[in-house]
């Protein structure tokens, strides 16, 4: 099997979803799962060192650690979810199509990453992005794909100026060649960089772009969700690596100002990382819906991942491969275990559930290791990559980043916390007293992601190692590993031993609380205030309003999504004054505008 | 205000026309070169060979006999251009009759006939016809021809209309003038790419320049065309000379 | 016999004889451009004469690379137009047989004069075609301008025949490279006669009125043929025929920018759904204009060959649905596509192709402007470009999103009911839209053919060694 | 010589006629003016003939004396029947 | 068929005058005519006797001379009048009877009435001819058309 | 032959002239058309006629010419006359009648 | 001299158009201009001492110096298209009337 004979067949197998669909649902969104799972297969039996394989046309691939890296994390993401599809035919409104573009944005995604060249790879990443845009609207609104296809086009456009402005100065549009060739054009290569981290940015969620995401991760189809968030904006990361460590950027930038030992371009991205994380924290934690909840925890830890790249040594570049490997699977389950609750009550609010935790055990537990991953706390694989960014920030002495991505990583514990108890925890409501556990093909995914979570926050090396293959393969030192610990620079991390200790305390936890387990359980309807007996307990629902008081202290934060509505809203006017200078006319008014022309282009003339 | 502010940009325009045309070193008062271009050969009949020149009444059998340059520019040299100012003339008597489908029943004027008109105008509209007649079948040694011809057979109509309350012209005779013109001379020209070589080829012997019969198909498709103008002309007015019934 | 001459001469006698064949108009009319689609699969790529007056004495018409295959396209789709809406057609059948003709005789002829005497046959037979709309303020405003346009084009040539004494494309092209003064006043005047034509801003303010109303007939006709054909014949007399220099270059170009960012700013802000097409038609005219003036004809022809066949599909399938809904409100075509599937997804081809994603001919035609203008050193006119298409962008995916799904903001489509009413569409018009649709598609997977013969084209024009395109199969060439 | 006196004479009545056209008062007014010129130009016509030595001009003054009269009965029927 | 007759004289002269007497000429006119005949037939109310060539004759060598020398008369008193200072005009409108009975001879002497001295017919009703008269001399109403009535009475009836 | 021409030309261009001045002198527009219609008709006749004298070949058609504008010119002037007396038109202090419900032209349906 | 007055004219015919909101009014300023263009297209076959390109017993030889006829056929045939757009929207004039009771755009309620 080759990359070339893998992209095409995804492609082509997505037109078959299609057919196979229109005659049964429930047989193409099998062939949902059975696509990414086979390509996964492959992919792990050649190994990294899979053969490209001939061309056809412009369609050329060539095989990379990086790309092969990228791919079987997007197939993990995308093999788990599809066992979620067969579920979701009954609620779609267009299942085939659904499973058509299901397959073809992973086709666009595996496309994109081994692309040889830029135009292939643009023709992938934009067959991802608007494949996953038609999927959006399946779900709750409208207005979020075209925000999210909107945004995604910006950047990519912003990503295809870049190409061409190389392909002006040298010609070609080969990858590796041209990228080679930019420390020679320092002035274009500049803008390239620019115009590169602007489409990385966008694609990543990075503030100020991220507004699409909670919009569009948030109303996606439950099913979808996950592949968002855990699969595709991680083409962000693939380009922002491409920018960094890809093109020579550090060598690009090396005369330029300096700031703490960095160029300030770079420094400038830092920032931008750290207000990301801080915004994204900010957000998520006064999240009542848990699926926006996650977008903005997705669009904190896209500057953890922007951190790890542009410092690009061998800490943080190792640091944001693992994240970016560890967020997809977490977010991925997290996603998918709220997916499993709406399937189940139809709801995701956490104000409008509770309790969940009584009769979705499972999926309970799946969220909650996810959410310790995302949040960085350890056993987990999202811990791993935390520390070793924290390390690297350490060594570059950025204090001021480094306190930003410790606010994320504390607030992390808030925002996770509140659809924990809101959500799981908490009372349950009467209306959800038949709710039973996820169907068994929902559960299973589930329960793979949160062990490949475990696993990898436990045994990270195997991992590693191959992240620091990858690295060498761009030209970084590669993070190094001693038997379970990994190297850092003022120390050692043994996970192994971490989880030991962690799982000791658990354990002590647990027996702990079921030995004083004195506490009764109370109904949500049998609540009294005042002696009163409430007739709308919802109001007086826990969850509600979980975290009025710190929210009051940004309530009146600076919006910037009216800052894009405003943008949008001058793009109205200025066409409706347009069209009613030019069409609101009587023939004479479009007389005097030819009459108008022409005496401004002869002016025109005879001043130059 | 918006007068003026019009006048001010009219002249403006017309300053800025003017200083290109007359005095940027474009000159439109150059007229030589013309005359070795196009029109010489056209005006010598030497498109197709070379002649040396073309004398009145003596010279015979040209690529083109008509002894109007004119004419031999529009219903042969450019024939093609004049096909489509018929078509053009097609259209809008199409459009007209189009736009104005609803208008069937005569436009009467509020005054009773004006008496001395009414009998003045027969006389003016026989010369007048007899006038378009000629002019259509002399338009290649004289000027007129097709177009004004057809007009001024167009505008006897006209003055019948004007004259006579109770006229009505029969419009389905002239649909059959104006279909079986226009088809004929698209004819003509597809007969020249049959028989000769090319479409609207003056596939006739010229004839000696000057004569009543020469210059092949001209005087034909000037016929043509006068007939075909008139009975276009005509139903313009016809289609004019009517008001909106109310159905 | 494989005389182009025929494809001006068979529709205009059938037009003529249509007029007292009366009951079988619309034979005449099905068999006249039944006869000129097959017919344009067999001509040669040669000059041919008329009259036997060798040019430029005599008028001729010219086949070459950069015509023939919108010869074909052209005729082809008026064919498959008429079939489309062949129960609408019938009072308009001489008209129609005139129109063709007019239309064949615009991208045919090879000598200026004559291709004012066209203009005013196409503009003509448009200005009646466009009553069926009972639109008559509207297309009286079109009458006049029109009118204006085309007495500013033929003054143009007129100063251009002063100067070099013929109205021969070809002759006039020959002297004006041998070097005179430039006439500037004649080419504005030439260019504004066409622009207002191919609808450039500020020249077009007859377009909206036209064509915001423009049926599932008049639409395509006048949206799609009508401005393709002109842009095509823009394309011959400012690519071909005259030699723009210096400021007037990058004043007409500017015109070209406004128009392109002007109409995709107008189209976004559109609330019907044939108004968001001619905006957009406005801003296609604009890239053309743009590519034309910068020398970059074979991309120009690509923008030209995608714009025809896209917005083809998108006035017929729009003029249809405005005819079965009576409106055509993009806010109240919620799901409309959703008891239609076939047609939607022809209407999403065309749609998607417009806006140039990839899998889609459209792309090509983007990578390849953006190609040509980097190559010739531009970078303001990519940027506004894709501006531009960003725009274009958003509002298409919006149309898109609005017309397949249904209900509210925030609601799931899952719990909505279904629209129950259907739209009813014929076969015909399905048919066409989806192979069209799949046209575009196939020349989206492999636009090599299509791509190679604008090359082409655009070397009749001026020739060009230097131009590399992007294909499929040789990637740059 | 004897042509500048006759072409004098000619303006004259050609520019004495252009007065009565501008100055109107009344609409009617200038239809007759109108109408005289008309009469004028056919003359000139005639003239030019002569001094050209074509006889085609003939042709033409007679063309335009024929659609002369009918533009004089099209505007005096109109201004009639919009009493 | 006198009708056809007459309208085809009159058509074939006005052809022959235009186009001159060669041979090619009188032929072809005498087809236009012909034709036109036919078509204006229905239209053409006028008619001929079979004395037209004495009509003829007498229309040119009495009625024309006549005419023209009574609109030269005309324009030397309108020149007069114009050329006057004082402008002195006495105009008013006058009625004016007459016995002619066919159309053709009534438009002839409403025409007679205009092209002459100080008169300009407006209307014909009936048997009446309003006429406008550029200096009224009351007694003289009844002789403004006198002559000509006299001499078309001789043609027309 | 030609001397008597030239006399009828100049005669001819003469009466042009007074037409124009009768034109513009009159007081109301009946005797405008008077004055202009008289004296540009005979000042036509004249110099057609003296072009015939100069051009003797080409007397036919400017006998045609002739009876053309004998027919035509009085036809057009009392269509104008009409017209303005069915417009009652403003008439010169002194004329005398007036304008004559008797003898206004029928409007239709009167008749 | 005749060019200048046909470049006028054009240029009056822009002004009433530019000015006019009378469809009527609309036409005559556009046949104005029309008049104009064909005024300067036959100026533009002027030749000195040029005579009409027709060959008579009297100009009998082509050696003899015509103005250029081709500009007067060119002008024969705009003449020609100018009178078939008159009509037509002249046609159109009285259909809007016939709908709107007015010819002037002002009267007929016509969005600015
Ligand atoms: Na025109
Ligand atoms: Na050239």
């Amino acid at each position: 099997m080759t990359i070339t004979m893998i992209v095409v067949g995804l492609m082509a197998l997505s037109l078959v979803t299609y057919v196979v669909s229109k005659m049964s649902k429930g047989l193409g969104s099998v062939l949902t799962i059975l696509g990414p799972l086979v390509a996964l297969l492959f992919f792990l039996l050649e190994g990294s060192g899979i053969a490209s394989g001939s061309s056809i046309g412009i369609l050329q691939f060539g095989a990379t650690k990086l790309g092969w890296f990228f791919s079987v994390t997007m197939l993990i993401v995308y093999g788990c979810v599809a066992f979620f599809n067969p579920y979701w035919m009954k609620k779609l409104v267009h299942p085939s199509a659904y499973n058509m573009l299901y397959i073809l944005s992973l086709a666009g995604t595996i496309g994109m990453f081994f692309a040889v060249d830029f135009i292939v790879l643009f023709i992938f990443l934009e067959i991802a992005v608007f494949a996953s845009m038609f999927i959006i609207p399946f779900g709750k609104s409208r207005n979020a794909a075209v925000v999210y296809f909107a945004m995604s086009t910006f950047g990519s456009f912003a990503f295809l100026y870049a190409i061409f402005m190389m392909y002006g100065k040298f010609g070609s549009f080969d990858i590796s060649f041209v990228l080679g060739q930019l420390a020679t054009e320092p002035t274009t290569a500049i803008w390239v960089i620019i115009l590169m981290g602007i489409a990385a940015f966008v694609k990543l969620g990075i503030f100020p772009f991220h507004i699409w995401l909670p919009m569009a991760h948030g109303n996606a189809p439950d099913t979808f969700s996950p592949i968002l968030s855990g699969g595709l904006v991680k083409i962000g990361a693939f380009i922002a690596i491409m920018v960094v460590a890809i093109a020579p950027t550090y060598e690009v930038l090396k005369n330029s100002y300096e700031v703490m030992g960095l160029p300030i371009l770079i420094y400038i991205v830092l920032i931008i990382a750290a207000i990301s994380m801080v915004v994204g924290t900010l957000m998520a934690i006064k999240q009542d819906d848990a699926k926006k909840l996650i977008a903005y925890s997705s669009v904190a830890n896209a500057g953890y991942i922007i951190v790890g790249i542009a410092l690009n040594d061998q800490l943080s570049l190792s640091g944001a491969m693992m994240h970016i490997f560890a967020h997809a699977i977490a977010s991925a389950a997290a996603f998918l275990s709220i997916g499993a609750v709406s399937y189940r009550t139809g709801t995701t609010k956490i104000s409008e559930l509770g309790g969940m935790i009584q009769k979705m055990p499972i999926t309970y537990t799946v969220y909650l290791i996810s959410i310790i991953s995302m949040a960085g706390i350890p056993p987990m694989a999202g811990f791993i990559s935390k520390w070793l960014l924290f390390q690297s920030l350490a060594s570059h002495g950025l204090m001021f980043i480094g306190a930003a991505a410790f606010f994320g990583s504390v607030g992390s514990f808030l925002y996770v916390f509140r659809p924990l108890s809101g959500l799981f925890l908490g009372q349950l409501k009467p209306q959800h007293n038949h709710v039973k556990e996820a169907p068994i093909f929902m559960v299973v995914p589930m329960v793979i992601l949160s062990g490949i979570s475990l696993f990898f926050g436990v045994l990270p090396n195997g991992l590693l190692n191959f992240i620091g293959k990858i690295q060498v393969e761009l030209g970084v030192e590669g993070i190094t590993t001693v038997d379970t610990a990994i190297m850092g620079n003022n120390g050692l991390l043994d996970p192994t031993l971490v989880f030991i200790n962690f799982g000791l305390g658990f354990v002590k936890a647990f027996i702990i609380f079921m030995s004083l387990s004195k506490s009764r359980k109370v109904g949500l309807m049998d609540t009294y205030t005042a002696a009163e007996f409430v007739y709308d307990p919802n109001v007086y629902h826990y969850a509600k309003s979980y975290y009025a008081p710190i929210e009051r202290l940004y309530e009146k934060h600076p919006d910037i999504v009216a800052l894009y509505k405003g943008l949008v809203q001058r793009v109205v006017d200025l066409g409706r004054l347009l069209q009613f200078i030019f069409f609101k006319t009587k023939p004479g008014t479009t007389a005097l505008f030819i009459v108008l022309t022409i005496i401004l282009v002869l002016w025109g003339e005879k001043i130059w | 205000m918006k007068r003026i502010v019009s006048i001010l940009l009219v002249v403006v325009l017309g300053y800025f026309v003017y200083t290109s045309l007359y005095v940027d070193g474009f000159d439109m008062a150059v007229s030589d070169n013309r005359q070795t271009s196009i029109s010489d050969a056209y005006i010598t009949k030497s498109v197709t060979s070379e002649n040396e020149s073309v004398t009145y009444m003596e010279s015979t059998d040209l690529e083109n006999g008509s002894a109007n340059i004119v004419t031999a520019i529009v219903t042969d040299y450019r024939s093609f251009d004049t096909l489509g100012e018929v078509t053009v003339l097609f259209l809008a008597s199409i459009g007209v009759s189009m736009v104005l489908a609803g208008f069937t029943k005569k436009y009467q004027f509020k005054m009773k006939t004006n008496r001395i008109l009414k009998t003045g105008a027969r006389l003016v509209v026989g010369l007048a016809l007899v006038l378009g007649v000629y002019m259509f079948t002399h338009g290649h040694l004289s000027p007129g021809g097709g177009f004004p011809g057809g007009s001024i057979i167009g505008a006897s109509i006209l003055m019948m209309y004007l004259s006579e309350e109770n006229f009505r012209a029969r419009m389905a005779s002239f649909k059959w003038m104006e279909s079986l013109a226009g088809t004929v001379y698209v004819l003509i020209g597809i007969i020249g790419l049959f028989v000769a070589t090319y479409f609207l080829e003056n596939f006739l012997p010229t004839g000696t320049v000057g004569a009543l019969v020469s210059a092949g198909i001209i005087p034909i498709v000037y016929i043509l065309i006068g007939l075909k103008v008139g009975s276009e002309v005509s139903g313009i007015i016809d289609q004019f000379l009517t008001e909106e019934v109310a159905s | 016999m494989s005389q182009p001459i025929l494809l001006i001469a068979i529709p205009l006698g059938l037009a003529f004889l249509s007029i007292i064949l009366k009951k079988i108009k619309v034979p005449l009319l099905v068999l006249g451009l039944l006869f000129s689609s097959m017919l344009v699969f067999f001509i040669e790529k040669k000059s041919y004469i008329i009259g036997g007056f060798k040019p430029p004495f005599g008028i001729n018409l010219v086949v070459d690379d950069y015509n023939l295959y919108f010869i074909i396209i052209v005729n082809v789709l008026f064919l498959v137009l008429v079939l489309a809406n062949l129960s609408a057609v019938k009072p308009m059948a001489t008209v129609l047989l005139v129109a063709s003709a007019g239309l064949n005789g615009l991208l045919l002829t090879g000598d200026l004069f004559n291709l004012f005497v066209f203009i005013e046959i196409a503009s003509i037979a448009a200005f009646i075609l466009l009553t069926m709309d009972k639109q008559f303020l509207k297309v009286f405003h079109y009458i006049i301008i029109g009118t204006l346009a085309s007495s500013l084009y033929l003054l143009g040539i007129v100063i251009l025949y002063a100067q070099y004494g013929t109205l021969n494309m070809a002759d006039m092209s020959g002297l004006i490279d041998g070097g005179s003064i430039t006439p500037t006043i004649a080419y504005l005047l030439i260019f504004a006669g066409l622009a207002v034509e191919v609808k450039l801003l500020p020249f077009n303010g007859w377009v909206k009125g036209v064509l915001e109303t423009a049926s599932a007939f008049t639409g395509p006709l006048i949206g799609s043929l009508y401005a393709g054909v002109m842009l095509v014949v823009f394309g011959r007399v400012f690519g071909g025929v005259l030699n723009l220099s210096g400021t007037m270059v990058t004043s007409l170009t500017i015109i070209g920018v406004i128009t392109l960012l002007a109409g995709e700013f107008m189209a976004f802000q559109s609330k019907h759904l044939r108004q968001v097409w001619l905006n957009s038609s406005i801003a296609q005219s604009g890239l053309a204009v743009i590519l034309f003036l910068q020398g970059l004809h074979h991309v120009a022809v690509l923008v030209i060959v995608a714009n025809i066949i896209s917005k083809f599909v998108l006035y017929l399938v729009s003029g249809k649905i405005a005819a079965v809904i009576g409106h055509d409100k993009i806010a109240d075509l919620k799901g409309i596509f959703m008891n239609k599937k076939a047609l939607g997804i022809a209407f999403t081809i065309t749609s998607l192709s417009l806006i140039g994603l990839p899998l889609f001919f459209g792309f090509f035609v983007k990578i390849n402007i953006l190609i040509a203008l980097f190559q010739s050193s531009n970078m303001w006119i990519p940027a506004l470009v894709l501006i531009a298409a960003l725009i274009e962008s958003a509002y298409v995916i919006r149309l898109l999103v609005t017309m397949w799904q249904v209900g509210e903001e925030g609601e799931k489509p899952e719990t909505i009911e279904k629209p129950t009413f259907s739209l009813k569409v014929g076969f015909v018009t399905c048919a066409i839209s989806i192979i069209l649709g799949l046209m575009l598609l196939v020349s989206g997977v492999y636009p090599d053919l299509v791509i190679n013969q604008s090359v082409k084209a655009g070397n009749v024009l001026s020739v060009n060694d230097e131009i590399q395109v992007f294909t499929m199969e040789g990637g740059l060439e | 010589m004897m042509i500048y006196v006759i072409f004098g004479f000619v303006a004259i009545g050609m520019i004495f006629s252009f007065v009565r056209l501008l100055k109107g008062p009344s609409a009617l007014d200038r239809v007759v003016s109108l109408d005289t010129m008309n009469v004028i130009i056919t003359g000139t016509i005639v003239l030019l003939a002569m001094l050209f030595e074509n006889v085609l001009y003939l042709d033409i003054a007679i063309v335009y004396g024929v659609l002369a009269f009918l533009e004089t009965i099209i505007i005096a029927k109109y201004m009639e029947a919009k009493v | 068929m006198r009708k056809f007759i007459s309208t085809f004289i009159v058509l074939w002269g006005v052809w022959l005058l235009i186009s001159g007497f060669a041979i090619n000429e009188v032929i072809l006119g005498g087809v236009v005519a012909i034709i036109l005949a036919i078509i204006l037939n229905q239209y053409f109310g006028f008619e001929m006797s079979v004395l037209f060539p004495v009509q003829a004759i007498k229309f040119i060598f009495i009625y024309v001379p006549l005419f023209i020398y009574k609109l030269v008369v005309a324009n030397i008193q309108v020149a007069v009048i114009v050329l006057n200072p004082k402008l002195p005009i006495k105009p008013g409108f006058v009625r004016v009877r007459t016995a002619i009975e066919s159309d053709l001879g009534k438009l002839t002497l409403a025409n007679s009435i205009t092209l002459t001295p100080g008169t300009l017919s407006i209307d014909i009703r009936d048997d009446e001819i309003l006429v406008h008269w550029i200096k009224v001399e009351e007694e003289k109403t009844g002789k403004i058309s006198l002559d000509f009535e006299k001499i078309l009475g001789g043609i027309f009836k | 032959m030609s001397i008597v021409g030239t006399i009828l030309i100049t005669l001819g261009a003469l009466f042009f002239a007074l037409g124009g001045l009768g034109l513009l002198r009159m007081p109301d527009v009946f005797n405008r058309i008077q004055a202009g219609t008289k004296a540009t008709t005979l000042g036509a006749f004249s110099i057609t006629l003296g072009v015939g004298f100069v051009n003797p070949s080409w007397f036919p058609k400017l006998i045609l010419l002739i009876v053309l504008i004998a027919i035509t010119n009085p036809i057009g002037s009392s269509a104008l006359a009409r017209a303005a007396y069915v417009r009652k038109e403003k008439v010169y202090a002194g004329t005398t009648g007036d304008f004559d419900a008797d003898f206004a032209p029928e409007k239709e349906g009167e008749a | 001299m005749i060019q200048i007055a046909g470049l006028i004219l054009i240029l009056i015919g822009l002004y009433g158009l530019i000015t006019k909101r009378n469809i009527i009014k609309m036409i005559i300023a556009l046949n104005v201009l029309e008049i104009g263009l064909n005024l300067f297209i036959v100026s533009v076959g002027y030749v000195q001492d040029g005579i009409a390109p027709i060959l008579t017993e009297v100009n009998n030889s082509s050696g003899l110096i015509f103005v250029d006829p081709l500009p007067q056929a060119l002008v024969l045939t705009a003449i020609v298209i100018g009178m078939g757009t008159t009509a037509l929207s002249l046609a159109f004039a009285r259909k809007i009337y016939a709908t709107h009771q007015t010819f002037d755009l002002n009267e007929m309620g016509v969005e600015e």
